[in-house]
């Protein structure tokens, strides 16, 4: 697979170089809505749809940004624009499908500081990817950040039946557990890449 | 964020005009600290980019003391121009004012992310005279070799990369052999207990330079002071 | 210990059918484990030996450790802080530093035990988190091995195993050239049929003259193992026969279509830690579902990812990163497996 | 809007230690965890992303402080954020300026302080309905506190993981560094390890006070 093709792209920014667990976005959702599999769920499908929503409205910006040379206003322009962008789609969620809207939309503001959805449009804004590379990329993104999530969420609904000490209860035991997934996902990687 | 207010709550016109005021103040403000801090910086920045080229462009083009831009475009090579489109290519000219070499980044999948190099070609001896890597997030002590280790770095002191009889490509595959077995001049030794970074660089030198090489060669004159 | 009971209430469908004590299980696991960690000293010599006796005592004080620091009746009397012990050493390769693989030990039991309340609570196979911390710290020593059946491996040790602590290990390849006849390559089956398309005879697998972590090299003792444990209903016949499934499911499409490329099914089967992970790991039974159809998707998950980052990925061998995967998602197996209880509402 | 009459608190030392210790924005708030994780492999990044930080947290907090009674509350967030992102871009151009290879190894996390919760979080708690000078030396305590948290970690991963301090090694050639320390893993591990042993001195305090007042019953 070329380090340039859309599926190679997917692939890493979901798995190999987890968005989360390897590149360190979006913790804070991670570690405070990674406590019950049905909210995580929902956070990660909230997440996905916005990081596409943001991915586009980057790209577009961007290529606005160098038509007129004022690349310096580009974060203000990205964070500007994609706050606005998620209230939107917030609004248009709550007008025309009332119940995705109850299902996702508690976690639309929530989602619009996350550091994650900034980091998309910062990397492939630096990474110089085109329209369709810039789209995998988020999608990859956003399903990394879900699969994360879902597997935090698994683990530490599995805990609630533990013994856990006192001392390593609440973010430590969390940290701990992020902690140990990372390290198995390190098992992932090269994935993809020509090694034959 | 700013449609937060209007949709949620009824807006009296004095309020709508106190939003405006402060979000312009704000704006203004925000613009004038930016474009300042921008101008200030700017020469600066593209001082310190220009030095960490040269840098990179002096280590693996050997004897090249100045520099010229050029853009591998659609109809060949070209000076570079901000509005062109193509891939970058830097002429390292040395002492006497000739053509040293020329480099051009290159990339691929290593272990755990891309690979990101510089390269220099000598277009005289049609060989490749040293890499530079760019970025890269290769295990240390391992995988990182291929930036620091002599050995490795030595396979590129003159590596063959000869364009072919019908000008599409090498006339010989850069290919990656085991350490210890290199025997001829277009092949690389790994760097033994990483296999996959050393073919990464093996790989993306390949593919490059079958794609590139030719163009060079065809294109020398553009690159050559005119005396 | 009233809560240690509601616990076990909570996970329907156990296990095991007969009711046996934590230590009986362990102990017939020791037996099972003996024959292999056996093998692996006449194979590799007195090095094996110390890494053995290193991990199993670092292990165990540990365990003690940890048992007063939080205040708990201490635990080593069960067995399952050695088997951990043994396990890990099992997985490492012959000369490993023991310093390093006294790290890995103490990291088994805390990261892998004791954060989340002891035995029976862990979410990873303990002895797998030490080796993956390991593997992860230290990614030259743990991939420098050295060959089975050296002459004079009785009366000394490989220079590496004696390092002293937190210094880099001796590199061992002009030792190993001073005692083989054949040059020895240093590469695992797995790495020759990675990197050179050279494929190991089986019979060789199955015996173990090949280089590879102390106690995976013979598949045929570790199966017997296995056998054994299953016969005596010790462990779930269904992980280790999966796991394998999962490889063959996998492995045997990829052969018939390019057979220059894809290594044949039995050679993924016999080669590198799939048959002592299949036995001996994956059928940890805390971290591992509770669901009979879940067992299946986890073992075949395990075996099928094994095969895929051995083939695709950047590592020779993923049997243990696969393990741990499948320890990771098993919650969520579990929970969507889980048969639903008429009139009553799924449980939070 | 103003209108609500505001409770100034006085400004006191304690001002600014709080945010040192007591109101930690890393080890007792969990804020920012993105860069704490991220570019704490070495003591250096870790000191100027903490530096960073420091600056635009005390910069924006500054100017939401003044302009405090002029910012309606229903834009006032996106007020901050605009605030906040002409900063960061500031500081983004000032460390490119000042070393690209520390701009390299920052990446792309130095833009993103921008989505830093500590940095709105304050904004919005404290400078918004606070003085400049309470303003300025609260903002100075939680980057403070901001920074010791970085630096813990980051001194920590680079001892362990690459064998030297502020790139300078430290236990010479034969030293065999934890390469786990300075991988994602390592920075998930540290972080935990020092809030287990935080959590463990405070259940200790927490146990010797409640020892305490069952002796004073009893007497």
């Amino acid at each position: 697979m070329n380090a340039d093709s859309v599926t190679f792209i997917f692939l890493n920014a979901a798995i190999v170089n987890n968005f989360v667990l390897a590149m360190f976005l979006g913790i804070c959702p991670f570690l405070g809505v990674s406590a019950k599999r049905d909210t995580a769920l929902s956070m990660g499908l909230a997440v996905i749809f916005v990081m596409l929503v943001s991915s586009i409205c980057a790209y577009g910006i961007n290529w606005l940004l160098k038509l007129f040379e004022i690349e310096y206003l580009r974060l203000i322009c990205y964070i500007a624009v994609i706050a606005s962008a998620v209230q939107l789609v917030e609004m248009t969620m709550k007008k025309f499908s009332p119940a995705l809207f109850r299902a996702l939309g508690i976690f639309l503001p929530l989602i619009t500081t996350n550091c994650a959805i900034l980091g998309v449009a910062l990397f492939q804004t630096s990474r110089e990817y085109n329209f369709l590379q810039s789209l995998a990329f988020s999608l990859g993104a956003g399903v990394g950040f879900t699969i994360a999530l879902m597997l935090m969420a698994g683990l530490r609904q599995h805990l609630e039946l533990a013994k856990v000490p006192n001392v390593s209860q609440g973010a430590a035991l969390t940290l701990m557990l992020a902690g140990l997934l990372s390290l198995a996902f390190m098992g992932f990687a090269g994935l993809g890449a020509q090694h034959g | 964020m700013i449609q937060e207010g209007t949709a949620q709550s009824p807006v009296s016109p004095a309020l709508t005009r106190s939003m405006l005021r402060t979000l312009g103040l704000v704006a203004t403000l925000s613009g004038l600290l930016v474009v300042l801090s921008y101008r200030i910086t700017l020469p600066i920045i593209e001082e310190n980019k220009r030095l960490a080229i040269e840098r990179a462009l002096f280590k693996v083009i050997p004897g090249a003391i100045s520099r010229q831009d050029f853009m591998i475009t659609d109809r060949g090579i070209e000076l570079a121009q901000s509005d062109l489109q193509g891939t970058a290519l830097y002429a390292g000219y040395g002492q006497d004012g000739r053509l040293k070499g020329v480099a051009l980044e290159a990339a691929a999948a290593g272990y755990q992310d891309v690979i990101r190099i510089l390269y220099g070609y000598d277009p005289y001896c049609q060989c490749i005279r040293g890499i530079e890597v760019l970025k890269m997030a290769e295990t240390p002590g391992i995988g990182d070799k291929i930036a620091k280790d002599p050995v490795f770095q030595e396979n590129f002191t003159a590596l063959e990369a000869r364009a072919n009889a019908t000008g599409d490509g090498l006339e010989r595959a850069i290919v990656l052999v085991k350490q210890g077995e290199k025997s001829e001049a277009w092949q690389i030794d790994a760097i033994s207990g990483a296999t996959i970074s050393s073919k990464a660089i093996a790989r993306m030198l390949n593919d490059s330079a079958q794609r590139y090489v030719p163009l060079i060669q065809n294109n020398l004159a553009v690159m050559e002071p005119a005396s | 210990m009233s809560e240690l009971r509601i616990t076990t209430d909570l996970r329907s469908s156990p296990h095991l059918k007969q009711m046996v004590s934590v230590p009986q299980i362990m102990r017939n696991v020791v037996y099972a484990l003996l024959p292999v960690c056996a093998w692996s000293v006449y194979a590799f010599g007195i090095s094996v030996l110390l890494l053995l006796i290193t991990t199993t005592l670092t292990c165990m004080l540990s365990e003690a450790l940890f048992c007063r620091l939080s205040g708990k009746a201490s635990s080593i009397s069960d067995g399952s802080i050695a088997i951990t012990g043994l396990l890990l050493a099992l997985t490492l390769p012959p000369g490993f530093p023991l310093w390093m693989a006294a790290v890995a030990a103490f990291v088994a039991v805390g990261l892998g035990k004791a954060l989340f309340g002891g035995l029976g609570y862990n979410v990873m196979n303990p002895a797998l988190v030490g080796r993956a911390f390991v593997q992860a710290a230290f990614p030259v020593a743990i991939t420098t091995w050295s060959p089975p059946f050296l002459p004079g491996r009785f009366s000394e040790v490989i220079p590496s195993t004696l390092t002293a602590p937190f210094m880099k290990p001796v590199p061992i390849g002009e030792w190993i050239e001073q005692r083989t006849v054949d040059g020895f390559s240093g590469a695992t089956p797995l790495a020759l049929q990675k990197f050179e398309q050279i494929i190991t005879p089986w019979p060789d697998l199955l015996t173990g003259t090949i280089a590879g972590s102390a106690g995976e090299t013979s598949a045929l003792i570790i199966l017997l193992g296995g056998i054994y444990l299953a016969v005596r209903r010790m462990l779930d016949w269904r992980l280790p026969v999966g796991v394998m499934l999962g490889a063959v499911i996998v492995s045997l499409p990829l052969w018939l279509l390019d057979a220059s490329r894809y290594p044949d099914p039995l050679f993924v089967l016999l080669s590198g830690g799939l048959m002592l992970g299949a036995v001996f790991m994956a059928t940890d039974m805390v971290a591992s579902p509770v669901t009979p159809l879940g067992v299946w998707i986890y073992a075949l998950f395990i075996g099928m990812l094994t095969v895929v980052i051995r083939l695709f990925g950047g590592l020779t061998e993923g049997v243990m990163y696969a393990i741990l995967l499948g320890n990771a998602i098993s919650p969520l197996i579990s929970l969507v497996t889980q048969p639903k209880i008429f009139g009553e509402g799924r449980k939070p | 809007m103003p209108g609500r009459p505001e409770q100034h608190e006085p400004v006191t030392l304690d001002t600014f230690l709080r945010g040192l210790w007591e109101e930690n924005p890393v080890f007792v708030m969990l804020l920012g965890m993105c860069p704490v994780l991220a570019v704490t492999n070495s003591a250096i990044n870790a000191l100027a992303m903490g530096l960073a930080s420091t600056f635009v947290l005390v910069a924006s907090n500054s100017l939401v402080s003044l302009l405090r009674h002029y910012i309606p509350k229903q834009v006032r967030i996106a007020t901050y954020i605009i605030i906040i992102a002409t900063f960061v871009t500031m500081v983004d151009y000032a460390i490119q300026a000042i070393s690209l290879d520390l701009y390299n190894a920052l990446g792309a996390f130095i833009q993103l302080i921008v989505v830093n919760c500590m940095i709105l979080g304050r904004a919005e708690a404290y400078a918004s309905k606070q003085p400049l000078g309470a303003t300025v030396v609260n903002g100075l305590g939680i980057g403070a506190g901001f920074t010791l948290a970085l630096l813990s970690l980051g001194v920590v991963r680079e001892v362990l993981g690459s064998g030297s301090l502020f790139g300078v090694s430290l236990f010479g050639e034969n030293f065999q560094p934890w390469v786990v320390m300075i991988l994602p893993p390592g920075g998930f591990f540290v972080l935990g390890t020092w809030l287990l042993i935080f959590a463990a001195f405070r259940l200790r305090k927490q146990r010797r006070t409640e020892l305490g007042e069952v002796a004073q019953h009893e007497r």
